[in-house]
């Protein structure tokens, strides 16, 4: 092959041709080169697509911690394994203000410690660890609200 | 009066749209409380703010009192309002919602209590003047006493269990030979059945129309109705089609039963929106039940009255009067609502999905009310209505005409419909005429297998 | 009388549309004409019969009356609807299509070639006691009669060269001291510019609103007025977002002034829709010009009429009387409709191509009359306008509210729209005070860059 | 490459080709040049699909010919290079009723002999062969309104 065999300027050509048009392929061979554009079908989707205001809930001290609708998707990785929420309400760190929380980064905890609160309704609710090891991340803030199913902290 | 700012819509689907909607129009944030099932749902992503409340289940999502509390708590949210289905009709619900000093955007608890008892609600209707099926207000042994009664009500009668259900130990009486015979038949069908043998007596409709009057009570002895609307087409008990004004109402019988209904909730003190439901025969008004809650249908009054019906509900919880008197309500036009289905038009098999194609027709007086949009996944786990047309028109015949040109344009593609199942419904020359009852769309159907 | 069965729409996009619509809705078949750029357009698709009439530069097409008529003749059509913009106004084509025994909807040819004449309009607007913007009535040289004319009509007055255009030979002439002075001025200029220093003086409009009524005669010397729009938005004389009723205009001015119009289209015969459109200012109405055709903002007096303007349309074209008398005519609440372009909403430039998602607003009192679809692809051939958003709300604040909440509901992807620009516009707190003149929008959007 | 190996023009006419037929694919091969353009078969579009009733216009004796808004889709191989009606109106395949057709299928016509006449507005217009051969296919029948650009007659 020579040198300089792929055209890269007629890619981009290709590719802003594909692109203006409503085609998914453009395949282009020379003499061994093969150059073949393409692209998958735009996803269908109509919805209005309405910004979130994510604004800062009552009794949110920390800054705009957003309602979490769309928590689940921006930490995928950490947050498959995460314990989650198992009720709407307020999670709490530590049992009173003054002390310590129940389950800091690096802590080693096992099953059936607590690992934070959510109060709903009045009612403290304890969230315990379903197994033993180490908390590698905690997803909330003191006093933070919190949905159902929403990730509050890693134990691996 | 404490004005709203921020409002937590209890419900899904088109009718969580529609409130959030109302919402926006007045000024009010909204926030939509969803199942993990419904995170994509229109309304979720139209609301100000959005909290998931549990998985698909209703039963622990739209059910979940504590979730939803808790939502309003965490969202600073100062009124819930319940749509209909689900928490609309709870007492109990509606009961901790106000101990949490929020605003329930519906009736008293109590209301909602009294009339979700069949028994109690009959009797409160009874005493408000509703006018009841007459009957033999309680057992009857005698045959010369049933005699007298079936003459009083008027043959022909139906003879029914007093510990039954279900058809057994029920006989229906077309003349007095008859009635000792069949009195009798009756109760051993019941003693067998039920192992009480006790019957009762009641006027028997053969062939009735559903026809319900909207009210609106401001809870301090003030009420206004917005007239009828016409639900007898229906399908297993499930509205298809609802028109106002109904076919068969004249203005004068309108404002005279009507009359009758608003005084019924002016004398009871009723708060918000209410929906009184009537068997309609031969002229006759005979009370059913009472919805202390907005119904799937409200739009055809909006349509005919211009009074946005979900405005006033919230208006009238935030503690303002009614926005109009009696004499202010104008009925102007005819309007007609289709409930579109995810099911097939001809088995009503559900058909939930992705929804590949949505468009809506648009035009002078149509309205289309719906959470759907092109890329949607219709959820299986829910009720299988995903949008309402509702046309409006100067008469019966224009509207019918213009909800025809709407169906020609409606586009679902994904989900099979019922949108066929109303185009051949609206063509039918009985239904043109508007002579149907609550038996004739079961008729209909089984003639189009 | 005639009874039209089957109509050709001789117009492309949400006209041709809105036409579609109405036909179907009165039970009449539709025949699409359009360009081969036209053919995946959605009138065509729903349409009884479409028929490609020419390649897609308008001139050889839409503007094709011989096809156009042949198409008509080949289909069997027995009236054709020319829309707005293309033939709707060439006295022309109405003669051709009434020479081939096919019902025109529109207006007598004489009085669309009248009202295309701009001198002889404003003559016969005179003649109709329609007040025209006094003036010299003619060339002025003699300055004392300039100045005893200046004082008749009020100051400020403009000095015009006859045979003058594009501002030069004018001056605006604010106090009597500088009257001769501006006049001489104005005369070089007029003989510099145009070889003639002939001038005439006129009242001096500083910033007029925009305002038009509606008319329609039965063309037997009957006529109504369905009261104004004010227009006054406009960007380079084209309208952006037009309301009904004007916010400056009362109900008497309004029965006024309606009664004037009406009184003048009787007096002419007019046949079928106009408008008349006025300038005005510390409210005094000038004549503009008259329209001869359903005009783009025809549905925001729908809304707040209750009458189908196309309907009636077709209605006056097959030979019925006027559908209602001037006292039927209510107005009730207010409606605003914005015109969607594909441009964008900054730069104004044109963004045709693929439509890859639509979803028009629903609920109560919202109308989209749009050809659009997902899929579809805006050619570039033609005007920008993709959609009309019309809203209807009982108070003007009430439908600005709801405008607000549609516009948030619109998604139109792929072509960059206007969208954006109304959703600023409607916040604007002069906007909200309709206190607005026809230089306000240009100066607005000069602040927004 | 060679200085002038894609016709970037070939591909950009191909393509808009394409998008304007229905085809799905498009394939050029040019002494070791192969060029292919390709786009998926389901486009996106939600208008109403509206079966357009074809119902037989007036004036057209034979049985349902429908006003051609698909003629060129339904035998896009012979139409493509046909002879296309550049008016609105009504075909007519012989000058008057009794006599023979001016083109018949296998007849051999030269450059600017008619071959059929398209009245339009009481006017014949005569419609004639751009080129001699012979006449593979008549799309018209004697009587049929036909629309712009709808293809009449194939001379090859």
């Amino acid at each position: 092959m020579p040198d300089r065999t792929v055209d890269v300027d007629l890619i981009r050509q290709l590719a802003e041709l594909l692109d203006q048009s409503s085609l998914t392929e453009i395949e282009v061979e020379d003499e061994g080169v093969r150059i073949r554009v393409a692209r998958t079908a735009a996803s269908v989707s109509a919805a209005p697509q309405v910004v979130h205001h994510a604004a800062p809930l009552q009794g949110t001290p920390p800054a705009g911690t957003p309602v979490a609708a769309e928590t689940g998707a921006s930490a995928p990785a950490t947050t498959a394994s995460a314990v989650r929420s198992p009720m709407v309400g307020t999670a709490y760190l530590s049992s009173d203000p003054g002390s310590k929380p129940f389950a800091g980064v690096g802590q080693t905890v096992a099953a059936g410690d607590t690992l934070l609160i959510v109060e709903a309704m009045k009612v403290m609710n304890p969230i315990v660890a379903p197994s033993g090891g180490t908390v590698t991340a905690v997803l909330v803030e003191n006093g933070q609200p919190v949905e159902f199913d929403q990730p509050l902290i890693v134990v691996e | 009066m404490r004005k709203i700012r921020k409002l937590l819509i209890a419900n899904r689907g088109e009718i969580a749209l529609r409130i959030h909607r109302a919402c926006h129009e007045m000024g009010i944030k909204t926030v939509a409380v969803h199942s993990t099932a419904d995170a994509d749902a229109m309304h979720v992503r139209l609301a100000d703010e959005a909290i998931c409340i549990g998985p698909a289940a209703a039963t622990d999502s739209y059910l979940n009192v504590a979730n939803i509390i808790s939502a309003a708590e965490i969202s600073g949210a100062d009124a819930i309002h319940p749509g209909y289905g689900f928490l609309s009709e709870n007492a109990r619900f509606a009961d901790i919602v106000e101990q949490h000093d929020i605003l329930f955007v519906g009736p008293k608890p109590e209301h909602i209590r009294t009339m979700g008892d069949k028994v109690e609600a009959k009797r409160t209707a009874g005493a408000l003047g509703l006018p009841l099926v007459p009957g033999s207000d309680g057992a009857v042994s005698d045959v010369v006493e049933a005699q007298e009664i079936a003459l009083h009500i008027g043959y022909p009668v139906i003879i029914k269990a007093a510990s039954g259900g279900g058809g057994r130990g029920m006989k229906v009486c077309t003349s007095p030979d008859q009635l000792e015979t069949l009195m009798s038949q009756a109760g051993s069908e019941a003693k067998a059945a039920f192992g009480d043998a006790t019957v009762y007596l009641e006027k028997y409709l053969g062939n009735p129309r559903h026809i319900e009057f909207q009210v609106f009570g401001d809870g301090n002895g003030n009420a206004i109705h917005l007239g009828e609307r016409d639900c007898s087409l229906q399908r297993r008990h499930q509205k298809v089609l609802e028109e106002a004004p109904s076919p068969v109402i004249t203005p004068e019988v309108r404002e005279h039963m009507g009359g009758i209904v608003a005084k019924a909730m002016a004398d009871m003190g009723y708060r918000g929106a209410g929906t009184i439901e009537f068997l309609w025969e031969a002229g006759e008004f005979y009370f059913i039940e009472m919805n202390t809650r907005l119904q799937v249908e409200h739009p055809v009054t909006e349509m005919i009255t211009g009074i946005d019906l979900v405005r006033e509900q919230i208006r009238i919880a935030e503690g303002e009067p009614l926005s109009c008197r009696q004499q202010d309500v104008q009925f102007r036009g005819h309007s007609i609502e289709c409930r579109i289905n995810a099911e097939d038009p001809r088995t009503f098999a559900p058909s939930p999905g992705l929804v590949k194609q949505f468009h809506a027709p648009g035009g002078m007086h149509v309205r289309v009310d719906s959470g759907l949009y092109a890329g949607y996944k219709v959820p299986p786990h829910y009720d299988s209505m995903i949008a309402k047309l509702i046309v409006y028109g100067t008469t019966r015949d224009r509207c019918i005409a213009r909800l025809r040109r709407a169906l020609e344009e409606f586009v679902i593609e994904g989900p099979t419909t019922t949108i066929p199942l109303h185009r051949d419904l609206i063509e039918d020359p009985e239904f043109r005429a508007g002579t149907y009852t609550i038996k004739w769309l079961e008729e209909w159907l089984a003639k189009q297998a």
